[in-house]
């Protein structure tokens, strides 16, 4: 068989040093600059520091682990639960605008979805900021909130939860509508026509088809939201307030401020063994292709 | 986040995996269910734009505003003041040009590394390559203050001083990942016995890259520049550990914020906005023409 | 089936063949591949005739589409040389040769019209524009797709693009044309139909096609002499008639149409005729196929389908043999009955009754003598596992 | 003005030039592997790049944004104290505006500073208790005090601070106070006590400054806390102050310079802020105020300091000596409207006659006796002290 393999598969080839050789700058750029800081960020977070100038000696501290759970259990459970909100939110208004480029954008199907792109090229903190504008105690937003009868006077978005999310949802939505976008435009929509058969109501046949086949999209999505959300600090330093704070927020501080090392390079590592966890057991049942986007 | 041509990287591997099918689309006023349904849905994904552009048209409004202070956040008149002196900010265009230049180099380097590693990828089959295809997504899913953090611990006490060549260094880094997964995603459905059969038809290894391969691939390496261009201009988190005393736009953008927000910040912002939606729009042109039968 | 016969006889090897009457244009000598440990074609040998269809047939896996890609360029051989109009080309990479390849999928450039695709080759050779416009012209005309050289590829059905695919190629006018499985895509009536268009175009262009297929009866239908393989084996080399009615290997026998084989044992050769013993005993009388063969060998009877019939029909001719069996199923297939059978030794033998066969005088489990004409049997010089005796056939 | 600023590098500063020499000599070859060396190479070549661009006898000054005389926006502007200094001294001056927060700034000269690099400017101009730490550690130079004559010039108290015992490492550029500044169309009174602050009817209406010492110091004070000798046990009341605030949502939010517009926004009803802030704030906007707590405010001084390795200390000195000449110290003073270090600058206004004059009576500018018996400066916090002091802040601001 094997002989005949070099016609099949699209005509893949089996190289011996072609590859290696093809790869191998890329993937030595990021040895060098992803996988050895990496190790040397496990390195530091084993380091204790004799005073708070001093280098980090390598010294099997584990403590800073501990340290990472004990002291910022509070920052790593918002930012978890923060970002998991955020991907939720993205979720419920992603996929009814994914869903409805892929099924009535027609011939406007790649202006509709390259419009979904365009904010992503304003900087996101100016976006950001811009949000701030827009949310503010007595900004056009507020006004027509407080308009509405029962709501508190003191009722506001900015420095508030319901900021942070919004913020964070917003920014990343674009990464949860493309690959279920994507994945819808893989559909054959007449699939649903044969459900609607099975089924009866489009609804059903949403349920039982499109919703199923799409999946794949909502997983990268999600991944794609949560993710950076889960390690943003920028959103709550405009939209938060000190009881918003996220995981992100402390390792900035720590590293840049605090001089901490150790115990920031503890913190990044535990938030991203959770997230690569995550990633992996992804991966491992649904492939990496999705991530691509 | 792939924009304008196939957004959809598995269009392209669709089209030629089947040829004779045309590309279905015509009934799909049909799909979406009831009549209401689709109105509800239509509705729906107008506020979805909406909510995605409000920040977009807040941002392009008060490059008209006349602020009586340092920040441009509350309205205080119309000026067309701020358009005629787009760069009367002098740091702020600065950082702008040097935003431009860092994403430039960024993203040539990115773009010849990591289509390289998508065309092995995509073209051979070797003993590592499932390895090598979850180390690259690895960069993507790591949190970028993870990033940011290990790098400046490689670079901390290095002979190392932080500045452009740290900061291209870095973007370099989150850019190969993302070039080779966009374009590994583009060039998976390639067809390669089409090198073959130019090959075959007379020519050489290189003009048959020139005229075929690499006209195909083509599309899916422009949807990579474009987004890593956006991934790279928009960047502060890794840029912010990476930076030492430069500045990059979203970097001068936040350190002005603590002082003053010029409107000029608008006004060059608007400027990329209006250069990307026209991008946009044309290569949704080109594309349409492209894809009419 | 195709009526130019060059050669008496089919036997593998040199010479096999084109035999100095025509003047050759691809030579394998003594080609082999291999992948690593694995062997994909252990030797490949033979000539092929200018103007000639030569067809390459065997199982997936038979070494049939390596050799092509050899022949193409595409690999190397790890021994042997490949001469193209006597010039070795063994180590000339695909672009420099000239041949020609109708890949599987068409591989038609997605990205250009109909009509780029075809001048590809000519512009690469740096024809002309003015020349490469009238040979495309013309090689849409002759592929009967002249209008349609402004669309693109996937604007064209399958078996349009199969045309383009194929006109790309001949426009080159290559020193032959290699087709790797070119119909497999296509459905069965398409297929057919475009069998035959292959044979007009190559008779109308005049040049040689080497033709790789895994379906006996496609090649049967087309090829003037079939190479037919497997691992890695060339097995026979012969025109349709020779592989079909005189096979030299129990395998070239099973694959091409459906054979009964029996393993006999040759007790003795006079003249043209050889007697020989069966397992059960009986004696049959058989032509020797201009074969010597030495009493005692081990060797297979066979006797394909249509040639058994049942004892009470006519026997066309002199009587060959028979067989007493019992019927164990009838299947009407229109012009025929498939009626298999059983010998006492547990063989299971298929003929196929024609009506003046009087099939309606058999049923199921009736004992009847299966019969054939003396010229209707054939010596294949070659034993097979007594296991394997009775019916074979490709698919 | 204002006394936290953006980081602005000059087209000439460092990184700028190391940008430069890297596009210049490798361009765009983009060979790929040999890339990441090359960048690397470049970035170290930088380290020696940056004090050569500095050799030829230029100053540098590493200085806040907005924190000197700029003549019709102009830095290097004629009658700017930059360009009269220049013709003065034929010492070529590079200014750059780099410090942005003191900490961050910290962590960039750091990693040099440990290694006994140049970090490239001669002068560089942190806050007080920031400059302590640098002296502490070692890093900066002893200041030629007799090629500073002028230096006589200088307010007594802010020579010999807590943070500089001996005066021989730092020398003053500018001081402020912080207190409570307010949104009167929002509070509807004007408020003078910490207090106030933490009154719930404007919940969720306060800011509170990022800058630590402004912060815990003016709650600390109003506790009856004496910052002169700061132990973390001894302010512990303070942090937990703060922390309820926060806990009970009292505290909005803490910011730098931003403070000033969600002010004037509404945002915040009051909050700590600085006293030059506010004098141009309140200028635009009668209803914002600002007051110095009954319990007292901080006062904080910026300094100059010359770094270890920096290869213009004589001009340095000079620049020093110059600044601390009344009639110059009083033109940058016009400016940027903080509190001079230098004796004489509030005779020297009402000589420069019009708006400056008018500083001259200004008691955020020149606060009287009684104003400045209210006010305190940090005392020296050892490193382990204000680790602690930084982490516990630190939790509290939400990082």
């Amino acid at each position: 068989m094997a002989a005949d393999t070099s016609s099949d598969d699209r005509g893949l080839r089996k190289g011996k040093w072609a590859p290696y050789g093809l790869l191998s700058p890329g993937i030595l750029w990021l040895v060098l600059f992803f996988l050895v800081p990496v190790m040397i960020l496990v390195r530091t977070a084993l380091s204790s520091k004799a005073s708070r100038f001093a280098n980090p000696e390598f010294s099997w501290q584990f403590s800073n682990f501990t340290s990472a759970f004990t002291d910022y259990g509070p920052q790593f459970a918002r930012s978890f639960l923060f970002a998991g909100i955020a991907t939720v939110s993205a979720i419920l208004i992603g996929y009814p605008l994914a869903y409805w480029i892929a099924t009535q954008g027609g011939r406007w199907k790649n202006l509709l979805i390259g419009l979904v792109v365009v904010p992503f090229f304003t900087s996101y903190l100016i976006r950001t900021i811009a949000w701030t504008s827009l949310l503010k105690d007595d900004g056009v937003i507020l006004n027509v909130i407080h308009a509405i009868p029962f709501v508190p006077q003191d009722f506001r978005l900015l420095a508030t939860p319901a900021g942070v999310i919004g913020g964070l949802t917003y920014n990343f939505l674009s990464f949860m509508i493309l690959p279920i976008y994507v994945s819808l435009e893989k559909i054959d929509f007449r699939l649903t026509e044969a459900a609607a058969d099975l089924y009866g109501t489009p609804w059903q046949a949403f349920k039982k088809v499109v919703l199923p086949l799409s999946m794949p999209g909502v997983f990268a999505g999600s991944l794609l939201v949560f993710i950076p959300a889960a390690g943003d600090y920028l959103n709550n330093r405009y939209l938060g307030s000190p009881k918003t704070s996220m995981i992100g927020t402390v390792v900035q501080d720590k590293f840049l401020v605090q001089f901490d090392y150790p115990v920031a390079a503890a913190l990044s590592l535990v938030l991203m063994a959770i997230i690569t966890t995550m990633v992996l057991i992804y991966s491992k049942f649904l492939g990496t292709e999705g991530l691509a986007v | 986040m792939v924009m304008s041509e196939g957004v959809a990287p598995p269009y392209l591997s669709r089209e030629l995996e089947q040829p004779g099918k045309t590309r279905k689309g015509s009934t799909s006023s049909q799909r979406a269910g009831s009549r209401w349904g689709r109105r509800i849905l239509t509705a729906f994904a107008c506020l979805v734009y909406l909510y995605l552009f409000l920040p977009l048209i807040n941002i392009i409004v008060f490059t008209f505003n006349d602020p009586a202070g340092r920040y441009n956040i509350s309205w205080d008149g119309f000026t067309i003041n701020n358009w005629l002196d787009p760069f009367k900010d002098q740091e702020l265009t600065n950082a702008f040009i040097r935003s431009l230049e860092v994403a430039v180099l960024s993203i040539s380097i990115a773009l010849i590394m990591g289509s390289l590693v998508a065309i092995a990828l995509a073209r051979y089959r070797f003993t590592g390559s499932r390895g090598i295809e979850i180390f690259l997504v690895l960069p993507l899913t790591t949190p970028e203050i993870v990033l940011g953090a290990s790098l400046y611990q490689l670079f901390l006490g290095r002979k190392v001083v932080f500045g452009f060549s740290t900061v291209v260094i870095a973007h370099v880094m989150f850019c190969v990942s993302f070039v080779a997964l966009t374009v590994k995603a583009r060039v998976r459905g390639f067809d390669w016995t089409l090198e073959d059969a130019a090959m075959d038809l007379g020519a050489s290894p290189w003009r048959s890259f020139r005229k075929i391969t690499f006209p195909l691939i083509l599309p899916g390496i422009v949807a990579a520049a474009l987004l890593s261009f956006a991934l790279s201009l928009d960047d502060y988190i890794v840029t912010d550990f990476t930076k030492g005393e430069f500045t990059t736009f979203p970097i001068q953008v936040n350190n002005a914020f603590r002082v003053s927000f010029p409107p000029q910040v608008n006004v060059l912002a608007t400027i990329v906005l209006i250069v990307s939606v026209l991008l946009l729009v044309l290569t949704s042109v080109r594309s349409e023409k492209g894809v009419t039968r | 089936m195709n009526e130019v016969l060059l050669g008496e006889e089919g036997t593998p090897g040199h010479g096999a063949a084109v035999a100095g009457t025509a003047d050759v244009v691809i030579r394998l000598e003594n080609v082999v591949k291999k992948f690593g440990e694995y062997t994909a074609v252990e030797s490949a040998d033979f000539d092929i005739a200018e103007g000639e269809f030569f067809s390459m047939l065997g199982p997936s896996g038979c070494g049939k589409t390596t050799t092509l890609r050899m022949i193409a360029g595409f690999e190397q051989p790890t021994a042997g040389r490949i001469l193209l109009d006597g010039v070795d080309v063994s180590k000339t990479p695909p672009h420099k040769r000239n041949v020609n390849t109708v890949f599987q999928n068409y591989a038609l450039f997605p990205h250009m019209s109909v009509f780029d695709n075809v001048a590809f080759g000519l512009r690469n050779a740096k024809v002309p524009e003015a020349d490469v416009t009238k040979r495309v012209t013309d090689l849409l005309e002759i592929v009967r797709l002249p209008e349609y050289a402004k669309r693109r590829p996937n604007q064209l059905s399958g078996g349009q693009q199969q045309r383009i695919a194929l006109a790309r190629a001949l426009v080159n006018l290559p020193k032959a044309l290699l087709l790797d499985e070119p119909l497999g895509a296509l459905d069965l009536k398409l297929r057919q139909a475009m069998q035959l268009e292959l044979k007009r175009i190559q008779r109308e262009v005049g040049i040689t096609f080497i033709f790789v297929t895994h379906d006996q009866e496609e090649a049967l239908t087309m090829s003037d002499r079939i190479a037919v393989m497997t691992q890695g084996r060339t097995d026979q080399i012969g025109t349709p008639t020779q592989i079909y009615h005189q096979p030299t290997t129990a395998f070239v026998a099973g694959f091409i149409g459906t054979a009964n084989l029996l393993p006999v044992t040759v007790r003795s050769h006079e003249g043209t005729t050889v007697t020989v013993d069966s397992r059960t005993g009986s004696q049959f009388r058989v032509p020797s196929g201009g074969r010597s063969h030495q009493p005692g060998s081990e060797v297979t009877l066979m006797i394909r389908p249509e040639r058994l019939v049942p004892s009470f029909a006519p026997v066309d001719g002199v009587a060959g043999g028979s067989i007493p069996t019992t019927v164990t199923s009838l299947v009407f297939q229109g012009p025929v009955v498939r009626c298999e059978v059983q010998t006492d030794v547990g063989s299971a033998l298929v003929a196929h009754l024609g009506p003046e066969d009087d099939p309606g005088r058999l049923s199921v489990g009736s004992r009847v003598d299966m019969t054939w004409a003396y010229e209707g049997a054939y010596l294949v010089p070659e034993a097979i596992d007594p296991e394997a005796a009775g019916i074979t056939q490709s698919n | 003005m204002t006394k936290r600023r953006i980081s602005t590098p000059s087209p000439t500063s460092q990184a700028d030039l190391s940008r430069r020499k890297f596009l210049g000599t490798s361009g765009l070859a983009l060979g790929g592997l040999a890339l990441g060396p090359a960048l690397l190479a470049a970035c170290s070549s930088d380290s020696s790049g940056g004090d050569a661009s500095s050799g030829d006898n230029e100053l540098w000054f590493d200085n806040w944004t907005l924190y000197i005389d700029k003549p019709e926006g102009e830095l290097y502007g004629k009658g700017g104290t930059l360009d009269s200094f220049q013709k003065a001294s034929g010492q070529k001056i590079k200014y750059t505006e780099g410090i942005n927060d003191n900490n961050e700034y910290f962590a960039k000269i750091q990693p040099l500073l440990s290694q006994d690099k140049p970090i490239g400017p001669d002068i560089i101009a942190l806050t007080f208790w920031m400059a302590g730490r640098l002296t502490t550690l070692g890093w900066v130079e002893k200041l030629p005090l007799d090629k500073i004559p002028n230096s006589a010039n200088l307010i007594e108290s802010l020579t010999k601070p807590p943070s500089d015992p001996t005066g021989e490492y730092s020398l003053p550029w500018q001081a402020g106070m912080a207190g409570i500044a307010y949104n009167k169309s929002v509070t509807g009174r004007a408020l003078n006590s910490v207090d106030d602050l933490f009154d719930p009817a404007f919940k969720g209406k306060i800011g509170m400054l990022l800058e630590m010492r402004d912060t815990i110091g003016l709650i600390a004070m109003s506790l009856g806390i004496d910052l002169a000798t700061p132990t973390f046990e001894k302010f512990q009341p303070a942090f937990d102050k703060l922390k309820e605030g926060v806990d009970s949502g009292q505290i909005r939010q803490f910011t730098g310079n931003d403070y000033v517009d969600d002010l004037e926004q509404g945002s915040f009803a009051a909050c700590i802020g600085w006293s030059g802030d506010v004098v141009q704030l309140s200028a635009s906007n009668p209803d914002i105020g600002f007051s110095i707590p009954e319990s007292g405010g901080t006062l904080w001084f910026d300094t100059m300091q010359i770094p270890v390795g920096a290869s213009n200390v004589e001009g340095a000195a000079e620049w020093m000596n110059y600044v601390y000449d009344p009639v110059n110290a009083a033109k940058i003073t016009a400016e940027v409207q903080y509190i001079s270090p230098v004796q004489g600058v509030q005779e020297e206004l009402r000589k420069m006659g019009g708006d400056a004059a008018a500083l001259a009576d200004s008691q955020l500018i020149f606060p009287d006796a009684s104003t400045l018996a209210t006010l305190q400066s940090w005392g020296n916090l050892d490193e382990e002290e204000e680790a602690l002091f930084d982490a516990e802040f630190a939790k509290i601001t939400g990082a």
